[in-house]
């Protein structure tokens, strides 16, 4: 699979994978709602409806931030080691994806400022806050498992973690797991944290604006998304896998465990969920540091 | 060139009974006349001061009618004496050419009278000389304290009067006890005769002469005084006062402690009470209201700093105190004439209100003058700042030094304020007299040249050479070139 | 002979002070002044005594031929004159002093100067 | 609005498979945006939960009218409330639809004779689908929605269209009753 | 010439000299063709004379010497940001340090040397003493007090170069000093300030993230990355040192740019509150896309050069294994993207504001150096090679090759597959259905009838709420203000103690006179 077409539709695989997600994710919640909902691919056709209407700019800036936006997580994705190739690694490309994890809502937020609409300012303002809020326990766990590894690369976060389950980082690590899942649920924006789409509060927030193709680009990074959220994890924390379909169900499964928990729970306030992030995970991190690290983190 | 040391201090006194009769009628006579007769005295200071640098042994002794020193009465002028010299009848005239053209004939006589006591005093190399030139100051400066007669200045001058007068019995009594020791009143020949002194009579005579020239010196206890006298003076009188009247008690003072009380205990307490006089002044000085009266703390403070540089034993420590004394005499000269100036136009001297007719030249004054007075890298103060802190530290007293941080930090903030409030006021700057333009345009300008040429007489290289100094000691060859090696 | 006159002149300089301090009017601080002066002189004065000698008065009649042996220490002597003259210039300035305040003060009380403070 | 021709148009010439596409996902996925006035707005959560669950047929509820291809006016229509409904309908994007609810938007309804009630909505915005009823129920609801389907299924010129073909009757309509629009 | 070979003293003279050069070049080309008329020439002169400072201070290796240059930039940035009531306490604070340091140069002449070598060979307490300064001027944490008042009362024309290069003179002394002594440092020191940087570097975010001013947030987001630089060149590891110093390059570029934005929208309009400022994107088009460029390297993302010393730093203390305090440094770090938003969404791409009809596009000559420092930043993120190595040299390294793999040669590709994919989104949007440029009214209101001024409905005041609330403690406690209060009452009281000496009754200043002769005595007979 480590042809060159892999290379290039390597984002449309992942746009793919996200959308299934996204499908089987609003199935599963209405099945919780005790409803059907809708069809498996109807995120898949949302998309092709929202790329073919009309749409509205309000001016280059508007256009650049959506392109930034798909394009920063199609270049995600390229560094998420996928099934058993890391297409692109380096020595410390696990600090390098943290950067390049910021490039696409950047891009989001640049076309929302110049959208000129209160309800996008205050949407992209919540995000950023509750990215400060979740970055502090996030950052604290990469670092721990980076020290914990003694080096910075996937490749060798994988290698510590083969050699059957008793190895991967869950069970040795579970603090840093069950904080990094906890930072997911916001990462990915899923429900008791989407203070930034809050349809009811702030009219879908960022998106209200966007229009037509605009926002069929931005299901797209949703997309990619939810692929880089899940498939971090698993490289993280569940060992990689071996072949697609052993790393399909594993991000399923994280995705599975995720989407019930944000099903059942209601929106919090965006103080209060920053408030949460900066207390609860942390501690729970840095008695995991301690644990796991020792003294030498000081 | 003996001829000229006397007639430097002869001149003068004569003088100033001339101009007094000369004024009688209108004072503008008098003025031009005493104007004529400090310039003199002005060049002939420097004529001295040049002979005196460049000559061998670096001094003169000059004998009057014939007598030799033992028994008869010299002036003695040696390298530091002649600095005092230049820079005390610089400032007289300075401050004499910005008068208000309005001060009457008794005010020139008092200046005149002023400067012949200065010279005298600076000169002598007798004791009961000394003491004759220090009663004429003390006398003079009342005079001149009292001048205006209202009622501030006359509480001023009564204070001054009385701590004077026991200052000055004090002294005598002094006098009285080394005379009676050593037979002779010669400064050289009793330095001689210092050492077998017995401790309890060396205490004694210590004491009393520390509170003789202590009062008029501005030492911390008996300097309650000069915070009233200097605001009552006008202007002018002021400026001569807190630049060169308290520096010459100071000299005196310490001039004969090195020559008769060698040993350390007594810099010990000379160290101490100029520590305490810088910090209490400093420190009440932080929250004056008065513009005059906040630059007498400030003066006070610079005596105290000094006093802590010349009872160091070291060299270095000596010339500290003199680059602090230039520094002192240039700045606070500046400021007080043009502050005194543009708080008599105002008619106010609170510091919010003194600066309303502020003229371009006065704010540059005041910058330039406060800057070096706070000793602003490139002036002569920061040199004697820096000189003061390796001599401490040298000497030992680092204790001292530390404790010195703060207060510093305090007068910079004061002056600051008061630099502040000028250079932010519109005022309306008309000029009332062009002397006063004059002086203040001279003194910025030795402000800011003197330092190069202090520091390009002691390194001797062409160019500043900033990699390290291939001399070893950059400042002990300052100090060690302009003092010639003297014992003082 | 000497030591009563020591004595003396420190009992004049004590009540010279003493009188400076404790005294309210400025003319009565003015009289301890020179109460303190002349102690002071006296003492000057006592110094150069010697017992049973003449005044240095060089032309007297004794001392015409030579005056090595018999006459007191002459220095003192003129250290004194110019003190006493020093201590006129001084009161005579007191008193004019005393004039002013009493025109501006209305009181020579000096406790009612105490505008200036701080 | 400005007057440049939409894409329905343009795309109307090729009916090639990219037309079809198209066309069978904005049949399949059909985002509405509820105008919720007068008693019609009561109606809608019933279909959209537990029992008659409209998202299988890929409707969803959405918040602002840029997203949005349907609008739903669920009730009657005071002169105020028809600025916001105009103002709404312009934001939308091309192909998009109007449905309205209940006999209020029809003739006015209960309300008819009021001074201030729009006795006929299609006057003002071109309406595609009415459901009839004093207030449908849920499966009736359900019925308009499914007939959108059929609509776009069957390739019919949407309101959108005519709304831009006689768009002066319609603002000249807008602005008898509406001082400013 | 004097001056050329002044500035070859050492590498790291030539590196700091170099940039100072460049900074203060570019900076007076800009004030002089910005428009900004009046006092521009005593402002050139005063920034003229303490760029000659500078570079002397750079230079010299005489303590006495760099002792003077070091006092005289403190006067000279006190005179240059004329506000006497605002810089009153950066004046106390760093004259106070200053004390100190000429304590520790006064022991160093008497230890026998002049040279800075030997300062830390007298005894560890000297360093430090030498080292006060230092800290003090780089606002760490218990001497951020005047920051605020400094960066916000200064004249406007020098903020720019007070937050570039005299707000990290620190950082200067700092590698002088401990370049010179190799482990002669102590240990506690190192930890302490690290710690207390790390501190500052977040409370400065809060108060960016928190402040309603344009200049006031880039001060206190210079003071964040000083703070950083600080404690990397504090580490003295190898590649938290190439970090700094490649930092201090980058954060005097963006603030650089940045502040000449600022200041030319300030001349134009006479405000950089956010809530008056607003879609300049329309009138200033380049200034802004070099202006995003800037924020987008100073908050680190990859394209632009912030990334690359952001995280040699990073790697320098995941070396050293201190995680406490780099997690506090990427606190800032994801704060920094907080401000930089907020700097881009308020002055550029808000709402209109009346305020827009007095600004127009930088005339060509005023907007070159924006757009200089805009792509050597660029420059330092695409291919950074050379940028490393002259920072190497600086430090006296021979690096041919930064040790890590990473680095240039990965971000070049991360760059090129950005560039790819960039394309292609932009291929597929000219492919889809045509889109329609809409003016600013027409927006959704939920309904409600946009009103006639419509410049108030915009959020861009009091933008990030809840963070502020949440960090409103924290931000109070290390502000010092209580600290302030305390020691003005302090002094007051020990005032009004002195001042009673002088009570001006006449037998009390007699008292005083015999006490002395009193003193005297019984000191004699106290040290028989």
């Amino acid at each position: 699979m480590n042809s060159v077409w892999f290379l290039v539709f390597l984002p449309l695989i992942a746009f793919l994978i996200g959308i299934s997600f996204m499908g089987i994710g609003t199935r599963i919640v209405a099945r919780i709602q005790r409803r059907y909902g809708p069809p498996l691919i109807q995120p898949f056709i949302d998309v092709i409806k929202l790329l073919s209407k009309d749409s509205i700019s309000y001016g280059w800036v508007f256009d650049m931030g959506v392109w930034m936006a798909l394009a920063g997580a199609a270049l995600v994705v390229y560094f998420v080691p996928f099934a058993d190739n890391i297409v692109l690694s380096g020595k410390a490309d696990v600090v390098v994806l943290m950067y390049i994890l910021a490039i696409a809502p950047l891009g989001m937020a640049l076309g929302t400022a110049q959208a000129k609409n209160p309800y996008a300012s205050i949407g992209i303002s919540r995000a950023l806050m509750l990215m400060l809020g979740y970055d502090l326990p996030l950052v604290m766990v990469i670092l721990g498992i980076i020290t914990y590894t003694g080096s910075a690369s996937f490749a060798d976060i994988l290698s510590a973690q083969q050699g059957g389950i008793g190895n991967w980082y869950i069970f040795r690590l579970p603090l840093f797991a069950i904080v990094y899942f906890w930072v997911m649920i916001a990462e990915m924006g899923k429900h008791p944290f989407d203070v930034l789409i809050a349809p009811s509060e702030i009219a879908s927030g960022p998106m209200v604006e966007f229009s037509g193709k605009y926002l069929g680009y931005l299901f797209i990074y949703m997309a990619l998304h939810y692929y880089a959220a899940c498939a971090l994890f698993v490289n993280f924390f569940m060992g990689g896998a071996a072949t697609f379909i052993e790393f399909y169900l594993k991000m399923f499964s994280v995705f599975f465990v995720l989407i019930c928990i944000s099903a059942v729970m209601a929106r919090t306030t965006t103080q209060r969920a920053v408030y949460m992030y900066w207390t609860k995970p942390v501690v729970l991190a840095f008695i995991g540091w301690l644990a796991y690290l020792g003294w030498r983190i000081f | 060139m003996e001829k000229f040391l006397v007639l430097v201090f002869v001149l003068p006194l004569i003088a100033g009974f001339v101009s007094y009769i000369a004024g009688l009628k209108g004072n503008h006579l008098s003025k031009i006349f005493t104007a004529i007769v400090l310039l003199t005295n002005l060049v002939l200071s420097y004529k001295i001061f040049k002979y005196v640098m460049a000559s061998a042994d670096n001094r003169i002794i000059a004998v009057f009618s014939g007598w030799m020193p033992p028994l008869g009465i010299n002036f003695y002028a040696d390298s530091i004496a002649v600095i005092f010299l230049l820079f005390a009848n610089l400032l007289a005239f300075a401050s004499l050419f910005s008068a208000k053209l309005s001060y009457s004939n008794r005010f020139h006589g008092l200046i005149l009278l002023l400067t012949a006591a200065l010279n005298g005093l600076i000169l002598s190399g007798d004791i009961f000389n000394i003491f004759v030139f220090f009663e004429i100051l003390c006398l003079v400066s009342f005079a001149l304290v009292a001048y205006y007669r209202k009622a501030e200045s006359i509480e001023a001058s009564v204070k001054y009067f009385v701590l004077g007068s026991i200052a000055s019995a004090m002294l005598l009594i002094g006098i009285a006890l080394i005379y009676a020791k050593t037979g002779t009143l010669n400064l050289a020949q009793i330095a001689d005769m210092a050492p077998q002194w017995s401790g309890l009579f060396k205490a004694v005579v210590f004491g009393l002469l520390l509170v003789g020239f202590g009062v008029e010196a501005g030492i911390f206890p008996m300097n309650a005084w000069l915070f009233d006298a200097h605001p009552a003076a006008p202007y002018p009188v002021s400026a001569l006062l807190s630049g060169i009247v308290i520096e010459v008690a100071l000299y005196l003072f310490l001039r004969i402690k090195s020559l008769f009380f060698v040993d350390p205990l007594f810099s010990l307490v000379l160290l101490l009470l100029g520590l305490v006089t810088f910090a209490v002044s400093e420190l009440v000085g932080f929250y004056q209201r008065d513009v005059k009266r906040l630059l007498a703390y400030s003066s006070a403070g610079q005596i105290g700093l000094m006093l802590m540089a010349f009872s160091l034993p070291t060299k270095i420590g000596m010339f500290a105190g003199l680059l602090l004394f230039i520094n002192h005499l240039l700045a606070k000269g500046l400021l007080f004439i043009s502050v005194g100036s543009m708080s008599d136009r105002s008619g106010d001297r609170d510091i919010d209100r003194f600066s309303e007719s502020a003229s371009f030249v006065d704010k540059v004054a005041v910058l330039a003058g406060g800057l070096s007075l706070l000793g602003v890298p490139p002036s002569i103060g920061f040199m004697g700042k820096v000189l003061l802190f390796i001599a401490l530290v040298k000497a030992g007293f680092l204790a001292f030094a530390l404790c010195l941080i703060p207060f510093v930090v305090l007068e910079a903030l004061y002056v600051m304020r008061l630099v502040g409030r000028t250079l932010a006021s519109s005022g309306d700057g008309r000029i009332e007299c062009p002397g006063q333009v004059v002086v203040q345009w001279v003194f910025t300008f030795i402000i800011i040249v003197l330092p190069i040429i202090v520091s390009r007489m002691s390194i001797q290289t062409d160019k500043l050479n900033l990699n390290g100094f291939n001399k070893q000691d950059y400042l002990y060859g300052m100090a060690s070139q302009l003092l010639k090696g003297d014992r003082l | 002979m000497n030591l009563d006159f020591y004595a003396l002149s420190i009992f004049l300089i004590g009540a010279g002070l003493a009188g400076i301090f404790l005294n309210r009017d400025f003319v009565k601080i003015l009289v301890s002044i020179s109460v303190l002066e002349s102690g002071v002189n006296l003492l000057l004065i006592s110094i150069g005594y010697v017992q049973g000698r003449l005044a240095p008065i060089l032309f007297s009649q004794e001392l015409k031929a030579s005056a090595v042996g018999k006459v007191v220490d002459p220095v003192p002597q003129a250290l004194v004159l110019t003190a006493i003259v020093i201590g006129l210039g001084l009161l005579a300035f007191g008193l004019s002093l005393a004039i002013w305040m009493a025109k501006n003060f209305e009181t020579t009380d000096v406790s009612e100067l105490k505008r200036l403070r701080g | 609005m400005a007057e440049c021709p939409t894409n329905m148009e343009v795309a109307k010439e090729n009916n090639s498979i990219l037309r079809a596409f198209a066309d069978w996902a904005r049949k399949n996925s059909i985002w509405l945006l509820h105008y919720c006035t007068g008693c019609g707005a009561i109606e809608l959560p019933p279909t959209m939960t537990a029992r008659f669950d409209m998202t299988r047929y890929g409707f969803a509820p959405m918040a602002t009218p840029r997203q949005a291809d349907v609008l739903l006016i669920t009730g009657y229509l005071s002169l105020k409330t028809l600025k916001r409904v105009i103002w709404s309908y312009e934001l939308m994007q091309a192909p998009k639809y109007v449905i309205g609810f209940g006999s209020c938007t029809m003739n006015g309804g209960h309300y008819w004779d009021s001074y201030i009630t729009i006795n006929r909505l299609s006057d003002y915005i071109p309406v595609d689908i009415y459901i009839a009823g004093c207030m449908p129920r849920p499966e009736a609801v359900l019925t308009g929605m499914l007939e959108i389907k059929e609509r776009i299924k069957k390739k019919l010129p949407g309101g959108w269209l005519d709304y831009e073909k006689r768009y002066d009757w319609y603002k000249e309509n807008q602005r008898k009753i509406l001082s400013d629009v | 010439m004097m001056l050329l070979d002044m500035i070859k003293a050492d590498n790291l003279a030539f590196f700091f000299s170099v940039l100072t050069i460049g900074f203060f070049v570019a900076n007076t080309i800009f004030l002089i063709f910005s428009g900004i008329k009046k006092g521009i020439v005593l402002n050139t002169i005063l920034s003229l004379f303490l760029t000659m400072v500078l570079l002397m201070l750079y230079a010299t290796h005489n303590i006495v010497i760099f002792f003077a240059l070091w006092e005289m930039a403190t006067w000279l940035t006190y005179l240059l940001a004329n506000n006497p009531k605002k810089s009153s306490k950066y004046l106390w604070a760093s004259l106070l340090a200053e004390f100190f340091m000429l304590i520790a140069v006064a022991r160093t002449v008497a230890y026998g040397s002049y040279d800075i070598a030997m300062v830390a060979h007298v005894d560890p307490l000297n360093l430090i003493m030498f080292c006060l300064p230092f800290i003090v001027k780089s606002g760490i944490l218990p001497f951020n007090f005047w920051v605020t008042d400094l960066y916000t009362g200064s004249d406007k024309r020098f903020v720019a170069y007070l937050s570039a290069i005299i707000g990290k003179l620190g950082i200067f002394g700092i590698l002088r000093v401990f370049l010179l002594s190799p482990g002669l440092i102590p240990e506690w020191f190192i930890y302490t300030f690290i710690y207390l940087a790390g501190i500052t570097a977040v409370w400065a975010t809060f108060k960016a993230v928190g402040s309603e001013d344009a200049i006031e947030s880039l001060s206190f987001s210079s003071l964040s990355q000083v703070a950083f630089i600080f404690a990397s060149v504090l580490l003295m590891n190898k590649s938290a040192l190439i970090g700094g110093l490649v930092h201090y390059l980058n954060h005097m570029l963006i603030k650089m740019g940045m502040f000449m934005a600022v200041v030319y929208i300030w001349a134009k309009t006479g405000t950089t509150e956010f809530k008056r400022l607003g879609d300049f994107v329309s009138k200033m088009p380049f200034s802004f896309l070099f202006f995003l460029m800037l924020g987008i390297s100073l908050a680190g993302v990859p394209p632009m050069g912030g990334v690359i010393s952001k995280w040699f730093m990073y790697e320098g203390f995941i070396e050293e294994s201190k995680l406490l305090a780099v997690l506090l440094f990427f606190v800032a770090g994801v704060g920094s993207f907080l401000y930089v938003y907020r700097l881009l969404h308020s002055i550029f791409l808000g709402r209109k504001k009346p305020s827009i009809g007095l600004v127009s596009e930088m005339n060509i000559l005023a907007i070159l150096p924006l757009a200089a420092s805009a792509l050597i930043s660029f420059l330092i993120g695409v291919y950074s090679r050379p940028f490393i190595r002259f920072a190497a040299k600086a430090l006296g390294m021979d690096f041919s090759e930064p040790r890590t793999d990473i680095g240039f040669a990965y971000i070049g590709i991360v760059s090129a597959v950005f560039g790819a994919l960039i394309l292609f989104a932009v291929v597929l949007w000219l492919l889809l259905p045509k889109h329609r440029y809409v003016p600013d009214t027409e927006g959704y209101t939920a309904a409600a009838y946009l009103p006639k001024d419509i410049q108030h409905w915009d959020y861009s005041y009091n933008f990030y709420a809840p963070v502020v609330r949440l960090g409103d403690k924290f931000v109070r406690l290390f502000s010092l203000d209580w600290l302030a209060r305390f020691w003005k009452e302090y002094i007051a009281a020990i005032g009004e103690l002195f001042r009673g000496i002088y009570s001006g009754s006449l037998k009390l200043y007699g008292f005083y006179l015999m006490s002395v002769i009193v003193l005297v005595l019984f000191l004699k007979e106290m040290l028989k």
